[in-house]
């Protein structure tokens, strides 16, 4: 008890086992190929990863599948230095908002392969508009973490 | 993560969630709590419409005002309902074959929950044999108390 | 549209209760009940706004919550998030079906763990969860694109910090009080860079309640009936990389409540704005969609110092979300304080001008994926 | 009173274990449904209205920001509306209130569930509190069966005589969900399946219960106005209900069920019903144990108090009884928890519109739809005409 007054510590486990559904597993299965996968919409043509199986703006199913670039450019970042409870990794660690070539949204992942320790530098190092490619994982999983992260480019 | 379906099938994620909580007991079931250390069972009592409520409220849900009175109440009760869990489920605390019941406790106007406990709870058809609706209970109190409900360790019958 | 209004309202202050939810919850929706002189069981309905994002560590909030909101046999209902309760006890007075309606929204934030545990269940588990994002992260992206294409600096996001917190001094009723200066908030932690501590929301606890009534029966409750004149809500896209994090949807749920509540020109008739910043720079974004700048120019806003308590156009003079940030609960906070200045009750927190018409506003989701707000008038 | 109200469009998916799809894949499949069986397009939805169960079900809080593409709230006013099991009556109402207020013309409410992706009975062991009612949880049936017993007690019903009236329901809904072909349980059973099957919390065995179902509902309300120009037969909404009681379930007598009671009161008031056996052409009672329909029955007046059974026995119930109760097979054979109160409305919707092919009863009118949830501490009613 960490209270001057009296509590219930009351820690909820629960077990999940979450259906990917056939468009997220073709993606993850994509990842341990080395290859990002995105579809793209028949009726306004924008091209969306990851994989989904239906546009989010007019509501059409999506079967047109397309290996996407692993390059992009960065829109916008964070590196985040503060720990919670359940966090994906220790900080500090730094996320993307990565605009991959050829797609029409963002893609969100890990920005690494640098110096994480000093803010400064960071930010002198990724900028809006950095070109990053990915960098893959050896051991593979057929998840997100297949990409390790990705690397600014120069 | 693991594959439960070969490749090209839609797969699933397995993981398991833990979030931990701490939670206020309130001045009111504190209050409660001590008094099972004591071996005393504590209710409150509504002003308004004169009812005994164990566990306490610190008002009442119908009335809504304040139950400023509190009241010591009979240890023994009698069997409003109750049921026989068969089957674990997973989050339960007590293993089955266990008896949660529903008991009326002397001197007040509704059911409290707990477990009737004390013999060989294994057959089913010797458990109703003994459990009748209307049947006497007593408390039997856990000679280690920790301020929560088990301090009540289980309702005996009462023959 | 039959017309509605606030009869009364309660709020617990921001200091952590040691009571438990269920007696937590009776003092206030008893509060407001008393001060309207009305009995529980001649409510209309109650709806109740708690959380299921995993706000208390019990599953369907509404079971323990049911008592304490004083809805034993009442005709009643619960919703996910306190703008959507009173949203939708709006609809219940227009549809004609109920005279009154008490909401009651709950919230014990010294329960649970924090913010990011809580809001990275959003996420979807396969893409966004693994990768870290929650609100706060969200946030910080956001912000970093705010500040690249609107030219808005770190100082201006502080700036607002400095603001809020000195507002929250004269509020009781909020849980962060002190004094900061911009250097504190631009030397405090980095979370998540580029949002420093200070900038971020804490994690509070409240429960605020309030009494609406068609117009009828609030001339009956109250003395000073404030009138709800408009809401509006949208949602945008759930992936972060679907979406234009500057552009969002408030611009269209701000339009509806605006075109609902006749209002032409936000920023000559709102008299004051309460709105729901978890994060610093996004009481300056929020402004811009709300109209109560031009887009790009949040940062000139807080400069201007418009938006000061004493300023032409006062923004969270209760000291906001920055101050008091009960998850559920802090929309119909926001509206308790808009009400409160259209009555004149807010104390030393009251603004300067007179506050005709009022403006309430709440975010939840990613990066505001989802606003509400409200129009209300005195 | 606000404007009239009416259902213009439902859609449900395939109940039952869909792992075959993602959370947001299955509720798309719902509304797609829905808006296929009205004729709109997105376009056409003026807001919507989402609620599940618990977020601790599937581990995803606040599903109505994950499936914000999936159930075409984009760009729209949205609300999201939940009550534990009963929250299919409630989004259900709250589309209703919606656009009786005149806020909106056509307003989609989805409610879904994706049981199979947690753990029901350990997600439902979380609505207790850690206090007082979590250590003795004996899952979602102990309580219904603490709740049984203290009806047969009350009204003196012979163990043996409930047991087969229960026995009874559980083959008429199993039966009857062999002609729904969105029913997760298909099986063919007897009697003496159902009285000799396993047991769970005594008395109730393992054909008493419902599953845990993956499955998502979606139905569009529509002003008059608008249900007159797009729907050539719409399910118009004659009455609406919800009660609760007592968060602790010993402090209301949950044998003659107050809320239960109550909530049918308030839609019957509403809807003119005076006699509801007589009124009413059909009921979807919500009914995961078969021993708790037996209450609601009397609840609802469709039989004196302490007399379900002998009305049950009667075949008063069955399809081709005085009033059917679930020709859908129910959450009996179907319970995807979120999605179940609004699947019983759908089905008394598609029943008084002449849709409900093979489980259609002939000529029904008016029909009850129902909820329940909680500590058995919640009830919602909705009753469905085909005139307005």
């Amino acid at each position: 008890m960490t209270k001057e007054y009296e509590t219930i510590i009351n820690t909820i486990t629960l077990p999940y086992r979450w259906a990917l559904g056939p468009a997220w597993t073709r993606f993850f299965d994509g990842l341990k190929e080395e290859k990002i996968y995105g579809t793209r919409c028949r009726k306004c043509k924008k091209i969306f990863v990851p994989a989904r199986s239906f546009c989010p703006d007019c509501f059409e199913d999506l079967d047109e599948w397309s290996d996407v670039s692993q390059e992009g450019t960065l829109r916008s970042w964070t590196l985040v230095k503060k720990s919670h409870y359940g966090q994906v990794r220790r900080p500090p660690y730094a996320l993307g908002l990565i605009h991959l070539d050829g797609t029409d949204c963002d893609f969100i992942h890990f920005i690494g392969g640098i110096d994480l320790s000093d803010l400064k530098k960071v930010r002198e190092k990724i900028k809006a508009g950095t070109r990053v490619k990915a960098v893959w994982n050896k051991e593979k999983n057929a998840n997100i973490h297949d990409i390790s992260y990705f690397k600014p480019l120069k | 993560m693991a594959d439960e379906k070969p490749k090209e099938k839609p797969r699933e994620m397995r993981a398991e969630v833990t979030v931990p909580y701490e939670m206020a007991v309130g001045s009111n079931w504190h209050r409660f709590f001590e008094g099972l250390k004591e071996e005393k069972i504590l209710g409150t009592k509504c002003r308004k419409c004169n009812r005994i409520f164990v566990p306490p409220r610190s008002f009442c849900p119908r009335c809504f005002d304040d139950n400023e009175e509190w009241v010591e109440v009979g240890q023994e009760g009698r069997i409003e309902t109750w049921c026989y869990s068969n089957l674990m489920f997973p989050g339960q605390t007590l293993k089955p074959p266990f008896v949660p019941v529903q008991v009326v406790l002397d001197g007040t106007d509704m059911g409290f929950q707990h477990r009737i406990a004390g013999f060989d709870l294994s057959d089913f058809e010797k458990v109703r044999a003994l459990v009748k609706f209307g049947g006497r209970v007593r408390a039997v109190w856990n000679k280690e108390k920790k301020g929560t409900i088990f301090d009540i360790d289980y309702f005996e019958l009462v023959t | 549209m039959r017309k509605m209004a606030i009869a009364q309202f309660a709020q617990s202050a921001g200091v952590e209760s040691k009571e438990n939810l269920m007696d937590f919850t009776y003092r206030i929706s008893k509060e407001v009940l008393d001060k309207a002189g009305l009995k529980r069981s001649e409510v209309g309905c109650v709806v109740i706004a708690s959380s299921d994002i995993f706000h208390s560590g019990l599953s369907c909030a509404n079971a323990i919550d049911w008592d304490g909101a004083g809805a034993f046999m009442v005709e009643g209902t619960r919703a996910e998030d306190s703008m959507f309760a009173f949203i939708y006890a709006c609809m219940r007075i227009m549809s004609g079906h109920f005279d009154t309606v008490l909401v009651t929204s709950i919230v014990k934030g010294s329960e649970n763990p924090e913010n990011d545990t809580l809001t990275g269940f959003f996420a979807d588990p396969f893409y966004m969860r693994p990768l870290g994002i929650n609100e706060t992260t969200a946030a910080a992206m956001q912000m970093r694109e705010y500040m690249q294409r609107c030219n808005i600096t770190e100082e201006q996001c502080a700036k607002v910090v400095v603001k809020n917190l000195g507002n929250a001094l004269f509020n009781p009723y909020a849980h962060v009080r002190k004094r900061v200066t911009v250097d504190d908030v631009l030397n405090s932690d980095v979370v998540s860079d580029p949002l420093k501590a200070l900038e971020c929301a804490p994690k509070s606890e409240g429960v605020a309640s309030i009494l609406l009534a068609a117009e009828d029966k609030a001339k009956k409750l109250t003395d000073k009936p404030v009138w709800v004149k408009g809401f509006g809500t949208s949602m945008d896209h759930f992936n972060l990389g679907d979406r234009d994090l500057l552009n969002g949807q408030l611009k269209i749920a701000a339009g509806r409540a605006y075109k609902m509540a006749g209002i032409r020109n936000p920023k000559k008739e709102i008299d004051v704005a309460e709105i729901c910043e978890p994060y610093a720079f996004q009481e300056l974004l929020w402004c811009e969609k709300l109209g109560l700048c031009g887009d790009g120019e949040g940062g000139k806003l807080i400069d201007s110092g418009v938006t000061q308590m004493h300023g032409a156009s006062p923004v969270n003079p209760s000291g906001g979300v920055l101050a008091m940030n009960p998850y559920v609960s802090r929309g119909l906070y926001r509206l308790i304080e808009s009400a409160m200045q259209i009555s004149g009750s807010a104390g030393g927190h009251q603004v300067d001008k007179k506050v005709k018409t009022a403006l309430a506003h709440g975010t939840h989701g990613f990066a505001g994926q989802c606003h509400s707000l409200v129009i209300l008038e005195g | 009173m606000g404007k009239a109200v009416a259902i213009i469009g439902t859609g449900q998916t395939k109940h039952g274990r869909r792992n075959d799809v993602s959370y947001p894949e299955l509720v798309r499949e719902a509304v797609k449904a829905a808006l296929e069986d009205a004729g709109l397009t997105p376009k056409d939805i003026e807001g919507v209205v989402s609620g599940t169960m618990p977020s601790m079900m599937e581990g995803i809080s606040d599903t109505h920001l994950y499936f914000a593409d999936a159930i075409c709230e984009v760009g729209k006013p949205v609300l999201k509306v939940e009550t534990c099991g009963s929250t299919g009556q409630s989004i259900a109402h709250c589309g209703f209130y919606w656009v009786a207020s005149g806020a909106a013309d056509i307003v989609l409410v989805v409610g879904s569930e994706k049981m199979f992706e947690g753990d029901g009975q350990a997600t439902m062991s979380t609505v207790a509190d850690p206090w007082f009612l979590k250590p003795f949880s004996a899952g979602a049936p102990g309580v219904f069966t603490m709740q049984a017993m203290e009806w047969m007690h009350r009204f003196n019903i012979p163990e043996d005589k409930a047991r087969e009236a229960a026995a009874l329901i559980s083959l008429t809904n199993h039966d009857n969900a062999l002609n729904n072909p969105f029913a997760h349980i298909k099986i063919t059973m007897t009697i003496e399946d159902a009285k000799n099957a396993f047991i769970i919390t005594y008395p109730v065995r393992l054909l008493d219960v419902c599953p845990t179902s993956d499955g998502a509902c979606a139905v569009i309300f529509a002003s008059e106005e608008k249900a007159k120009k797009i729907c050539k037969k719409p399910a118009w909404i004659k009455g609406v209900g919800f009660r609760g009681e007592e968060y602790f379930l010993g402090e209301s007598n949950k044998s003659i069920w107050p809320s239960a009671t109550e909530a049918a009161k308030h839609a019957y008031e509403q809807a003119g019903i005076k006699n509801p056996l007589k009124e009413l052409d059909v009921a979807e009672v919500y009914n995961p144990f078969t021993y708790q329909e037996m209450i609601f029955y009397e609840c609802f007046g469709f039989c004196p108090r302490g007399e379900g059974p002998d009305y049950v026995l009667k075949g008063t119930f069955t399809m081709k009884g005085e009033l059917p109760c679930d020709p859908s097979g129910g959450v009996l054979c179907t319970n995807p928890i979120g999605a179940s109160g609004l699947i019983r409305l759908a089905e008394a919707a598609l029943q008084v519109t002449g849709k409900a092919g093979a489980r259609q009863i002939d000529g029904a009118k008016l029909a009850l739809s129902h909820a329940m949830g909680g500590i058995d501490q919640f009830n919602g009613v909705t009753i469905v005409g085909a005139d307005l």
